[in-house]
């Protein structure tokens, strides 16, 4: 008897043992540490809560939830090992991560070949363009931020802006697609500067967009701590067209850091941040709400879009399994596709055949920073 | 001096060594051919392709590092070099991948002869920072060109094929790295072994008597600069293959860092401990996951202890530890009348 | 004429640690270079064996000009040398040290050394021998599998005489050998030279003890200061006036 | 002067002051043992979280100041006593090793001590830009620029008129006649640690209130400390100075009038062609090796 007949013999006992409470296995796989650890952090945090409160309110299909989550650190290679260890060893029914795209798309081939359904958290376009049969993705794409600052920006009369960007694969990703429909949306891009992981001062790359002509608007691709740098310089050298910054920074925190300087800051961000002043008729205001309470009361530390993209990711996984009503990878796949009118932390998703993220250019609010706080613009 | 100042990796058991040239070789095919009883899904035939592709790296960075004493802060450089050059002539130009894989392994070799010339006059820390120079460079424009390379989200690598047939699934490649990993091995054992093997040693022992003896320093120090790319740049290209994706992330710093630490934690100037620190250091974090967030405490901790209470590296350790008693047990062996 | 130096000048910062020293040496002579520390005897050395390039003058070996080469290239024209502070390849045993002085003799193409081709082996084993065979020669029989960290002081200093031999030295520059040593261990690298003459290796001998290079030398240089004081026989130098006052106090020897 | 000219000026002094403060680090640590700390760039980290975190707590800005300086020096001199100590006699590949790993522990800690987030720390003196010939600097920038220079004074005090200062540069130039004098080479390798902590630590605090800090905010500052020491020459105080200055200004000149993509690039670049024309950096001594 070898190693294999041992082990196979004892997957068999175990089996046969419990077949009825056979947990419904959740997958996970986050940057917790690492650079990206500002996403990961509260995503992970996010799921332990919530498989938590699943569980307490019985499960479902009379099974609990059991979640299998791994710190990928934002690296691809080490998510690709994990990916595999959820689908070979843990067995996992479906996976909610990744919380960079990098991570993602090292993991699409592998959830491709394995058939299990796979909800990212990141925010590239890549992700679900094309579409994969078992990939899907909660928030929204870099490409709807870029368009929605643009069509802000010619609202506000500006037709040239300046790009200034850092170099991860959010801020890359970003510029890319900006620079790609800049253009469509009446939007000339006359400068686009750059600043690295760790960089302490960008008035060099401000003083260049200052003195280059013409520039009505300025939108700052990032997240992490270089916009708030980038806010502060900008206010430093005094330059007076609109700052807009991208969704990577939609949290309290860039507030908080930037201080003063972020007044009169655009951006586009989900309705999570505005959860407390939303009209009560709008439809998310109940789950916004719900789930900043949840958050915030457990964990002391203000909700972000990014816990919010784990949130949906989740709850959409539990909306397709209750719907397939089994954990059969193929049923999960083709609930999760049905999926209409979900209205989630990131806006309601409408899924189909051809749109594994469901949500459209309304589901972004242009925030604008005012006395300290995110409001909406009207 | 600095890097090859201190305790030289002492010559020490090498009854041992004359032994493991040959046993050794034996020893880690057999525990290749008998490692698959142990791994019960394609996620163990994951990592451990990756302690192999990575042991390839190590054994050609320790020729450098271990043997010649010539420290590279940039080896991941070349690692990131050759996946992407063979990724982007298979994804973009439609080469044939074992075509691209040789193509991009050419060029690196190339390279690494082109910029070892002028940066291996550089002793200690100033090659140490010149490479790590290097590799932040090809890091960047890796992570920048985003048109070609897909930027730091990195790109898609198409399945490596050999004669017209995908190497696809774990096992297939589990016993193509393991043949390549033996390969590599041997390949380093008979460098170490020959004439050049021993000019490089004593370019490590001493440059100056290395000079009167004939031996030409900077030669000999690009010669084996050049060779360990090309052992960096081949394991990258199948990485990318393997993995099927690829980001700079395997070009940057701190992917050379891990590298040398594989090297020196595993025992420098020892080609087993290259293997073994490849083998311990690409599985750990897999175990040390469970701690969830002290996982990067253990790391730091684990890594700190074994140098300090094992200063050569494991694998030197572990031999003079057991060294007596293995000797004395084949001596007892060979008492015994057959 | 084996090799031929002229007007050999060196500096170190504002030090002139040789100057203007011309040489001579006969093919098939020991040739000692005394003189008090500090008169620039090793800069001398390292000079005529190409680890330090002179900041003026010129160097013949056999009408061949080294001087703008690097070492390896006036080892290779037949130049060999050991070191005063000892430069034994500690990572090695006894046997490699002496091996890897046959590199000249014994070099092999990378292609060969990769794959371990069949000429290869035979070549090793030829080399082996020489080695244990020049380690016998030298006394060190004994110490043929040692770790070369783990040997006496005495025997290391054989051992690099060994191993420069190994490369089969037309000149032989040897940097204190009896330095630390005992009177015995002294005798037996006295004995070692002769030997060495006797084969036809021209021998240049740095050196503080007197008594060793008045009984093995034919021709003593006499160096002060950077400069030459006097050279000639033995009994010569030993009574020229200046090299007792430049010795006077400084060495009772 | 065009305005433009001079706001890079100012930036790249900005950062080269902080990059200063971090080669010096590096430098006394390699004077006093050879050894390259690549936990340097830690200290900073240290220096900066614990202020930020300390004036969260509600003590003052000069309190938490003196305690975050006060708790990375006592990081240093632990590292040096547990770690680098114990070690002594390894290579030094190895050391460098046990500092890597240093580091990683360290960053692990700063995440369970205090958090992942990022971290503000209140500007010294205000957010009030000051205009000057054209250009716009922070208040922080003259803390930055003047705290640099202080401590660059305080440190050629200490190494040429206190004993222990002068012990440790005798250390550096020939540590067997140092101890033969009676020199402790142990204590001046604490020391060491404690001192270059203690600057990194600085330089976290200083560069906090533009840059903000984080449990990572050390890695990308001490690699650039480390290329400003190599590029000035190791060991050499002026070097780390002069290096740190001029990789501040190249970064800086290279963004506004290259590419700031690439400004990195051409820092690196620059510093391989200055070592590969002066092998031992732009003040460091020539190794001559005794044969």
């Amino acid at each position: 008897m070898n190693f294999r007949t041992l082990l196979a013999i004892g997957g068999l006992s175990i089996a046969f043992s419990a077949p009825a409470q056979e947990p419904i296995r959740v997958g996970s796989f986050l940057a917790v540490t690492g650079p990206a650890a500002f996403l990961g952090d509260p995503e992970q945090k996010t799921l332990e809560l919530y498989i938590e409160k699943l569980n307490a309110a019985g499960g479902l299909l009379g099974r609990k939830f059991q979640l299998f989550a791994y710190d990928s650190a934002g690296d691809a290679e080490k998510a690709r090992g994990y990916v595999k260890r959820l689908i070979e060893q843990d067995k996992v029914d479906v996976i909610v991560g990744g919380s960079t795209t990098g991570e993602t798309m090292a993991a699409v081939p592998l959830a491709e070949a394995a058939g299990t359904p796979f909800i990212s958290l990141a925010g590239a376009v890549v992700i679900v363009e094309p579409v994969k049969k078992w990939v899907f993705k909660t928030p929204h794409t870099d490409r709807m931020a870029c368009e929605k600052v643009f069509v802000d920006m010619r609202a506000r009369g500006a037709t040239k802006a300046a790009l200034i960007s850092g170099s991860g694969g959010f801020d890359r990703s970003m510029r890319a697609e900006c620079l790609k429909v800049a253009a469509k949306n009446g939007i000339q891009i006359v400068a686009d500067e750059s600043y690295g992981a760790g960089d302490t001062d960008m008035t060099a790359q401000l003083t260049k967009i200052k003195n280059t002509a013409g520039v009505q608007a300025v939108l700052n691709a990032g997240f992490g701590q270089g916009p708030a740098i980038v806010t502060k310089n900008y206010r430093q050298i005094g330059i007076s067209a609109p700052l807009y910054q991208s969704h990577g920074v939609a949290s309290k925190q860039y507030v908080k850091l930037s201080g003063d300087a972020a007044e009169g800051v655009r951006l586009p961000a989900a309705a999570l941040l505005v959860a407390d002043t939303l009209p009560d008729s709008d439809p998310q205001k109940k789950v916004v709400t719900g789930y900043k309470r949840d958050f915030e009361g457990r964990f002391k530390q203000e909700v972000s879009t990014f816990g919010g993209h784990a949130y949906d990711g989740l709850m959409l996984a539990v909306e397709a399994i209750r719907r397939a009503g089994s954990t059969n990878k193929a049923a999960v796949r083709d609930a999760l596709e049905s999926i209409r009118g979900y209205v989630g932390t990131g806006g309601v998703v409408n899924m189909s055949a051809q749109d594994h993220m469901g949500l459209d250019l309304s589901a972004f609010r242009m925030l604008e920073v005012r006395n300290g706080d995110w409001m909406l613009v009207k | 001096m600095a890097f090859s100042a201190g305790a030289l990796p002492s010559a020490s058991s090498k009854a041992l060594a004359g032994l493991a040239r040959r046993k050794g070789l034996a020893a880690l095919a057999l525990a290749i051919a008998l490692l698959p009883l142990a791994l019960p899904n394609n996620y163990t035939y994951e990592i451990a392709i990756l302690v192999g592709l990575n042991a390839i790296v190590c054994v050609g960075l320790n020729l450098l590092v271990g043997y010649a004493g010539q420290i590279s802060l940039g080896h991941a450089g070349f690692f990131g070099l050759g996946a992407y050059g063979s990724a982007i002539l298979a994804a973009r130009y439609g080469w044939p991948p074992l075509a691209s894989l040789a193509a991009a392994t050419a060029a690196v070799a190339l390279l690494a002869w082109a910029i070892g010339r002028p940066i291996l006059r550089l002793r200690g820390h100033y090659l140490a920072m010149a490479t790590l120079g290097f590799g932040i460079i090809v890091s960047i424009v890796l992570a920048t060109e985003d048109r070609i390379t897909g930027g730091p989200d990195g790109m898609a690598v198409p399945p490596l094929t050999v004669l017209g047939f995908a190497v696809s699934g774990e096992k297939t490649w589990y016993w193509l790295v393991g043949a390549l990993l033996i390969a590599s091995v041997w390949v380093a054992q008979n460098l170490i072994a020959s004439p050049r093997g021993r000019a490089l040693r004593a370019l490590h022992g001493s440059e100056f008597a290395a000079g009167a003896l004939g031996i030409d320093a900077a030669r000999h120090k690009l010669s084996i600069f050049v060779v360990s790319a090309v052992f960096a740049a081949a394991a990258g290209a199948l990485t990318a293959h393997y993995a099927g994706f690829i980001t700079p992330a395997k070009a940057s710093f701190l992917h050379s860092i891990e590298l040398v630490t594989m090297v020196v934690f595993g025992g420098m100037a020892s080609t087993y401990g290259a293997v073994l620190g490849a083998a311990v250091l690409t599985t750990l974090p897999q175990f040390l996951t469970v701690f969830k967030e002290y996982e990067m405490v253990l790391l730091g901790a684990v890594m700190m202890l074994t140098m300090i209470f094992m200063p050569q590296g494991l694998a030197p350790t572990l031999a003079r530890a057991l060294g007596p008693a293995l000797e004395k047990l084949l001596a007892a062996a060979r008492r015994k009348p057959v | 004429m084996l090799l031929r130096a002229e007007n050999l000048s060196r500096r170190f910062g504002g030090v002139a640690a040789v100057q203007e020293v011309c040489l001579e040496l006969e093919a098939g002579a020991v040739h000692s270079i005394i003189g008090p520390n500090g008169a620039g005897k090793t800069t001398l050395l390292n000079m005529l064996s190409g680890i330090y390039r002179p900041d003026s003058g010129r160097i013949f070996l056999e009408e061949t000009e080294l001087s703008s080469l690097p070492s390896h290239e006036f080892a290779a024209a037949g130049i060999g040398r050991t070191f005063q502070n000892l430069q034994i390849f500690f990572n090695m045993s006894a046997l490699e040290n002496v091996m890897a002085g046959r590199w000249l003799h014994e070099r092999c193409s990378l292609g060969a050394a990769l794959l371990r081709l069949p000429g290869l082996a035979r070549a090793e084993r030829r080399c082996r021998d020489a080695a244990a065979a020049l380690l016998e020669s030298v006394g060190l029989g004994r110490w043929l599998d040692a770790d070369s960290d783990a040997m006496p002081y005495g025997a290391l200093k054989r051992l690099e005489i060994a191993r420069a031999l190994a490369a089969q030295p037309k000149l032989l520059l040897l940097d204190e050998p009896a330095a630390g040593l005992n009177a015995t261990e002294t005798g037996e690298i006295d004995a070692l030279i002769r030997t060495l003459a006797a084969r036809g290796i021209t021998v240049v001998l740095v050196e503080h003890n007197m008594k060793l290079v008045m009984e093995v030398s034919q021709h003593v240089i006499v160096l002060d200061y950077g400069r030459k004081l006097a050279e000639g026989d033995p009994r010569a130098v030993s009574e020229d006036r200046r090299v007792i006052e430049a010795y006077l106090g400084t060495d009772a020897q | 002067m065009s305005s433009a000219l001079a706001q890079y000026l100012l930036a790249g002094l900005t950062l080269g002051a902080i990059y200063a403060l971090v080669a010096l680090g590096f430098a006394i640590i390699y004077n006093a043992s050879h050894v390259i700390n690549f936990a340097q760039g830690e200290f900073v980290m240290i220096g900066g979280m614990a202020a930020a975190v300390f004036v969260e707590s509600g003590l003052p800005l000069y309190l938490a100041v003196i305690f975050s300086i006060g708790t990375a020096t006592l990081v240093g001199f632990a590292l040096a006593r547990f770690a680098v100590e114990p070690a002594r006699g390894a290579s030094v590949v190895t050391l460098i090793i046990i500092t890597i790993g240093a580091a990683i522990l360290l960053r692990g800690l700063a995440t369970l001590v205090w958090d992942k987030k990022i971290h503000p720390l209140p500007a010294f003196s205000g957010d009030q830009p000051i205009v000057l010939g054209g250009a716009t600097l922070l208040p922080q920038v003259l803390w930055v620029l003047g705290a640099t220079a202080l401590a660059v004074a305080l440190l050629s005090w200490f190494f040429n008129r206190t004993l222990t200062g002068k012990a440790m540069l005798a250390v550096s130039h020939n540590r067997l006649a140092a101890q033969l004098v009676g020199v402790s080479v142990r204590r001046v390798l604490l020391v060491s640690f404690a001192l270059s902590a203690a600057l990194g630590a600085l330089a976290g605090i200083l560069i906090a209130p533009i840059a903000f800090t984080s449990w990572d905010a050390g890695v990308m500052l001490g690699l650039k400390g480390f290329a400003a020491a190599i590029l000035g020459g190791l060991g050499s105080g002026p070097g780390a100075i002069a290096g740190g200055l001029a990789l501040g200004l190249i970064e800086a000149l290279g963004a506004g009038y290259l590419s700031s993509a690439y400004k990195d690039v051409f820092a690196f670049l620059i510093i391989l062609a200055a070592l590969v024309f002066l092998p031992n950096g732009l003040f460091g001594r020539r190794a001559t090796e005794r044969v």
